[in-house]
């Protein structure tokens, strides 16, 4: 009996919890590359004593922070300050739902994948501002109004930029926009690639709330924003929901710009080079945290509807003229 | 005849005549021997389990897991008092580097297991302190870093100064020095590893390691 | 900065905010109460004296001979300066000599600890902009690093990294070890190529530009007015360094510049700054190239507390530190202890001028302001 | 300006006795004349740096305040006194003309009790508001106990 005669309901269900496992002990390793990816660029060693080379690491923090008192503040909102952390990090595992890991490896390959997936990423807005709300705290409550603030400015041309993609495959299903980088991947795509490719870096930044756009948990005004009042688990969920976030829009930048699974090698390396060209993106978002600092409110909203989202709109339209002219007209 | 044993003779410990040492003997703060916030559902479970025929087994191993754990995790708070934060500063830096040991400063006291006291506690600060500690989720461990915080160092005569944190919380490692070098610092960090890995199942902690300073 | 008036409209609902003391950016342990009108401040409330460890009172009841070593812990950053102002204000009542190698080796000092103060302020200055978790952090970790360095000069100088008691009543206690010099020269010439780093890495990058211009302006008028010192002084456009205007301890021997700046916001601090690290190291260097030889000290070792007996009288001595001026007022009874200390710390003076500039600005602007201040809590509270 | 033209000036004020040579000009002031003192050193000496102010107790003489201003242009010090005299603990407030003044006589108040008037918000700044006396009067012990912790 093989996989693919077991009725479809079946299949998804192995799928999704054999990708829900892999990315969850992705995630933990994720948190230990970035702290020792950091501390290279700190000048120092990063975590090395708990296990070989500090490969461990993750999951002391994680068994510890199991085993840690579940402390909920008096006035806080009861069940809006339970529910939060599993509301925020819901959307951010649903991510890896709709990315197709290879051909035909994947919990859902969806017509419309990628417009998905940019609704997804969005939802995390309400756990965030869930937890901020439901904390009762007003480092919280600034973090979540300006968590409003920069999502909602961030999200329009972070959609625009990834549609740049989508118009030069000519589909929304994300296993043809892989499909289509056969010849060549859109960051080589003339200028336009480029371009695109760095804008998407700019607004996942921003999106994501990382260095230098991460004025909703800024340590030195906010002291931890929105998850300030959370420990134990709660708090370890949030971390993991944030790195889930983040790494699932790696994920959506390998795909989209790098060519996805196209690689050298026998077919069953693709899922490797899918995940091998992800950590990059995801590296390359560390190394732009590592190496700003962070700016003002509202400078970020200038920033965002002054200069990003006029010119995402342009390069949409240079786009459309480039795939227009290019295409033989019958 | 009847032959009778010697009577052992107890040496008076020397700080018997120490004033200074009489009031830390009166006043410091001890950890409550209850231990940590576990509910008595949780205590019952954990003894039924160690008492029932070779189920100490089960509770050694998962001891020795969780405190490894916890002892590779410990996340200090990032709260600098006075000279010694500088030190704490250069020791969380590139040279001394603690992350090695799995310890990452967080802001918010919610998300940290570690208070380093670092520096004269004041009486206008020590329950701002206090409520720092509160505010901390179990369990929590306190370094006292530097003389001052010991036992209030070259000032503790003056007027506004608390005479060591331990009259304000109860703390597990004393680091000596003014201020303490991060070698030092790091020695103390280690010793509070190591108390940390003999933490006992049923969440009561080793006694403090005896103080120096 | 918007007109703190205009902003004040009936109706609005203002959020209380509590910075401190325990807060990444709060320097040690400053309390800020803020009014908050969405983002913006409209009314501070600097809550001091956490630290208020009674070093005036203490100064009564020690003698001469003790105190430097506890003037060290005012400002604690800056530990050389601190001890020099005490030692110079019993100087000045006793008119006691101080030899020329010992006045060399004071300014030697002073100019090594400007450097390393200054790599701690520009370090925590980043992190309070940049987050702990972040771009920040980087290039505090890289400033520590080079602070590291001066602090092993001092270590095998003294014996100790950040709290020296080298200064002593008629000179100073420890002479140059051997090999001392050129170590020093290595450290210096090593300090004076990162600089260059750290000057590319934040001024070609907006984001800093953007976080740093045009904030927290503090006008020649009111900077003048509260008193505040030292680079804050010379970056609102005031020519007034102590070492030019009043030289103490043979400043007059050096040739160096006092960097002035007119903007009076973040970034002219830290162009002010970034100028006195430089003159630091052509101070230094001059002083390597001709240190006279010498006693170090016209007074004997210490043996005992009475030992240092000054004349009844009263001076005040005053040394630019590196956080601006700090003085010390001693009045005298003739006794081998002090009838009387003031500390008049840089940082209480600089901070006083929060309550005046804070009004109007965006939270995320407190923390850059404060930074920029750069206040050692030791000093501020004394 | 020179510290010898100050030194001419001030000796015009009223109630204003001048002592020493050199900068700083010492200026020893009556208590009534204390606030026109500081105006006339800002307005007239062009003494706009406030550098510090404080009190000094003489016991059974009473408590002096100090003030140290300086001319930042012309390098003059000038450096005001007054006696308040014995069992007084009240002055004038120099806030009105240096706004340096608000946290130093803040701190006056805390360490002396000396009640500056006219201060716009005298509270204590370094103790907690519940502290009782004035740490730094010669009658206060320095290790005086004070509840909780000690």
């Amino acid at each position: 009996m093989s996989f693919a005669s077991l009725p479809p309901a079946v299949q998804s269900l192995i799928m999704g919890s054999a990708v829900l496992g892999a990315i969850v002990g992705l995630l933990a390793y994720v948190t230990l590359l970035e702290r020792k990816f950091a501390a290279r660029l700190q000048s120092r060693i990063g975590p090395y004593r708990v296990g070989p080379r500090g490969l461990l690491q993750p999951i002391a923090d994680g068994v510890k922070l199991l085993l840690k008192e579940d402390v909920m503040p008096d006035s806080a909102d009861r069940p809006v300050f339970k529910l939060a952390p599993v509301v925020f990090m819901i959307p951010c595992l649903l991510l890896f739902g709709v990315i197709p890991f290879a051909p035909g490896i994947g919990v859902a390959d969806l017509d419309n994948g990628i417009l998905i997936f940019l609704a997804i990423s969005s939802l995390e807005i309400v756990g965030l501002f869930m937890a901020g709300w439901g904390s009762n705290n007003k480092y919280a409550l600034l973090s979540a109004m300006r968590a409003v603030n920069q999502i909602i400015s961030y999200d329009l041309p972070f959609i625009m930029t990834a549609l740049v993609p989508v118009m030069l495959a000519g589909s929304l299903r994300l296993s043809e926009i892989a499909t289509a980088q056969a010849g060549l991947w859109f960051i080589a795509y003339p200028v336009i690639g480029q371009i695109a490719f760095v804008f998407f870096i700019i607004t996942a930044v921003a999106a994501e709330n990382r260095v230098p756009f991460d004025i909703l948990e800024a340590e030195s005004e906010l002291v931890a924003g929105f998850r300030v009042e959370y420990s134990g688990m709660k708090f370890a969920i949030i971390q993991l929901a944030e790195y889930a976030h983040v790494l699932g829009t790696s994920f959506l930048g390998a795909l989209l710009f790098l060519g996805a699974w196209a690689g050298p090698g026998p077919v069953w390396l693709g899922p490797v080079w899918f995940l091998l060209k992800a950590l990059a993106v995801f590296l390359l978002l560390t190394w732009v945290r590592w190496s700003f600092v962070r700016i003002r409110v509202d400078q970020i909203l200038r920033v965002s509807w002054k200069l990003m989202l006029p010119a995402s709109l342009l390069l949409l339209l240079a786009t459309a003229a480039t795939i227009v002219w290019r295409t033989p007209h019958a | 005849m009847e032959i009778k044993a010697p009577v052992p003779q107890i040496p008076v410990p020397f700080w018997k005549d120490v004033k200074d040492l009489q009031e830390w003997e009166t006043h410091h703060q001890r950890r409550p021997d209850a231990g940590d916030k576990h509910s008595a559902l949780f205590e019952q479970v954990t003894e039924g389990i160690h008492n029932f025929p070779g189920g100490f087994a089960l509770t050694t191993v998962a001891d020795g897991f969780f405190n490894w754990a916890r002892k590779s995790s410990v996340w200090p708070v990032s709260f600098g008092l006075a000279c010694c934060a500088i030190e704490m500063m250069a020791t969380f830096a590139s040279r001394f580097d603690v992350e090695r040991l799995g310890m990452v400063p967080w802001a918010s006291p919610r998300h940290s297991d570690l208070m380093i006291v670092s520096g004269t506690v004041t009486i206008k600060m020590a329950p701002m302190l206090k409520r720092i500690y509160d505010q901390m989720p179990d369990p929590k461990w306190v370094v006292s870093m530097g003389s001052c915080a010991n036992s209030g160092g070259p000032f503790r005569h003056g007027y506004h100064v608390v005479k060591g944190v331990d009259r304000v919380v109860a703390v597990d490692v004393y680091v000596p020095g003014c201020p303490p070098p991060p070698e030092s610092l790091l020695n103390g960090l280690l010793l509070l590893q190591d108390q940390i890995a003999h933490f006992r199942r049923t969440g009561h902690r080793a006694e403090p390691t005896p103080k120096v300073d | 900065m918007p007109d703190v008036r205009a902003l004040d409209y009936a109706g609005s609902e203002r959020l209380t905010m509590n910075m401190g003391p325990q807060h990444p950016s709060a320097h040690g342990v400053f309390r800020a109460i803020l009014t908050l009108e969405g983002e913006t401040v409209v009314g501070v409330d600097a809550v001091i004296g956490y630290l208020h460890r009674c070093h005036e009172k203490l100064a009564e009841t020690l003698a001469y001979v003790q105190y430097p070593t506890i003037a060290s812990k005012t400002d604690y950053v800056a530990a050389m300066s601190s001890e020099l102002a005490y030692v110079m204000a019993a100087e000045r009542i006793g008119s006691f000599e101080v030899p020329k190698r010992a006045q060399y080796l004071r300014v030697l000092m002073g100019e090594l600890q400007r450097i390393a103060s200054h790599c701690l302020w520009l370090g925590t200055w980043c992190m309070d902009m940049g987050g702990a978790l972040g771009g920040g952090a980087t290039i505090f970790l890289y400033c520590i690093r080079e602070r590291e360095l001066v602090l092993d000069l001092f270590e095998s100088l003294v014996g100790a990294r950040l709290l020296y008691g080298f200064h002593q009543v008629g000179g100073v206690r420890y002479d140059l070890p051997e090999g001392w010099t050129a170590e020093c020269r290595k450290t210096v010439a090593l300090i004076e190529q990162r600089l260059g780093e750290y000057e590319g890495m934040l001024e070609d990058n907006p984001f800093f530009m953007m976080r740093t211009k045009g904030v927290g302006v503090i006008s020649t008028a009111l900077a003048q007015d509260v008193g505040i010192s030292g680079p804050l002084l010379r970056g609102s456009g005031v020519e007034w360094d102590l070492r030019r205007s009043q030289p103490y301890s043979s400043y007059e021997d050096f040739a160096f510049t006092v960097p002035v700046e007119t903007g009076g916001d973040c970034y002219a601090r830290y162009k002010v700054r970034m100028v006195e690290f430089r003159q630091s190291i052509r101070i230094i260097r001059q002083i390597l190239d001709g240190l006279p030889a010498g006693p170090i000290s016209s007074r004997p070792g210490v043996k005992s507390l009475a030992q240092v007996k000054v004349p009844k009288g009263e001076a005040y001595a005053r040394v630019e530190g590196p956080r601006g001026e700090v003085g010390c007022f001693l009045v005298s009874d003739g006794s081998n202890k002090p009838y009387r200390m003031k500390w008049r710390g840089a940082s209480f003076s600089n901070l006083a001028v929060l309550p005046h500039i804070l009004p109007g600005c965006s939270v995320a602007d407190v923390v850059a302001i404060m930074g920029s201040v750069d206040p050692v809590f030791g000093e501020v509270d004394r | 300006m020179t510290p010898d033209r100050a030194r001419e000036l001030l000796g015009t004020v009223a109630g204003v006795t001048l002592s020493g040579a050199g900068t700083p000009v010492v200026a020893q002031v009556e208590p009534a004349q204390w606030l026109d003192a500081a105006r006339f050193a800002k307005d007239t000496l062009g003494c706009a740096f406030f550098s510090f102010l404080t009190a000094i107790d003489w016991k059974e003489q009473g408590l002096e305040i100090v003030a140290w201003v300086d001319n930042l242009d012309a390098r003059v010090s000038v450096e005001l006194r007054t006696k308040l005299g014995p069992g007084v603990t009240s002055c004038a407030s120099l806030t009105p003309v240096y706004r340096g003044a608000n946290w130093m006589e803040r701190e006056g108040f805390d360490m002396f009790g000396v009640r500056f008037e006219g201060h716009p918000d005298l509270r204590r700044i370094l103790l907690a508001d519940d502290w009782e006396g004035h740490p730094l009067l010669k009658s206060y012990a320095v290790d005086t106990p004070h509840p909780p912790y000690r």
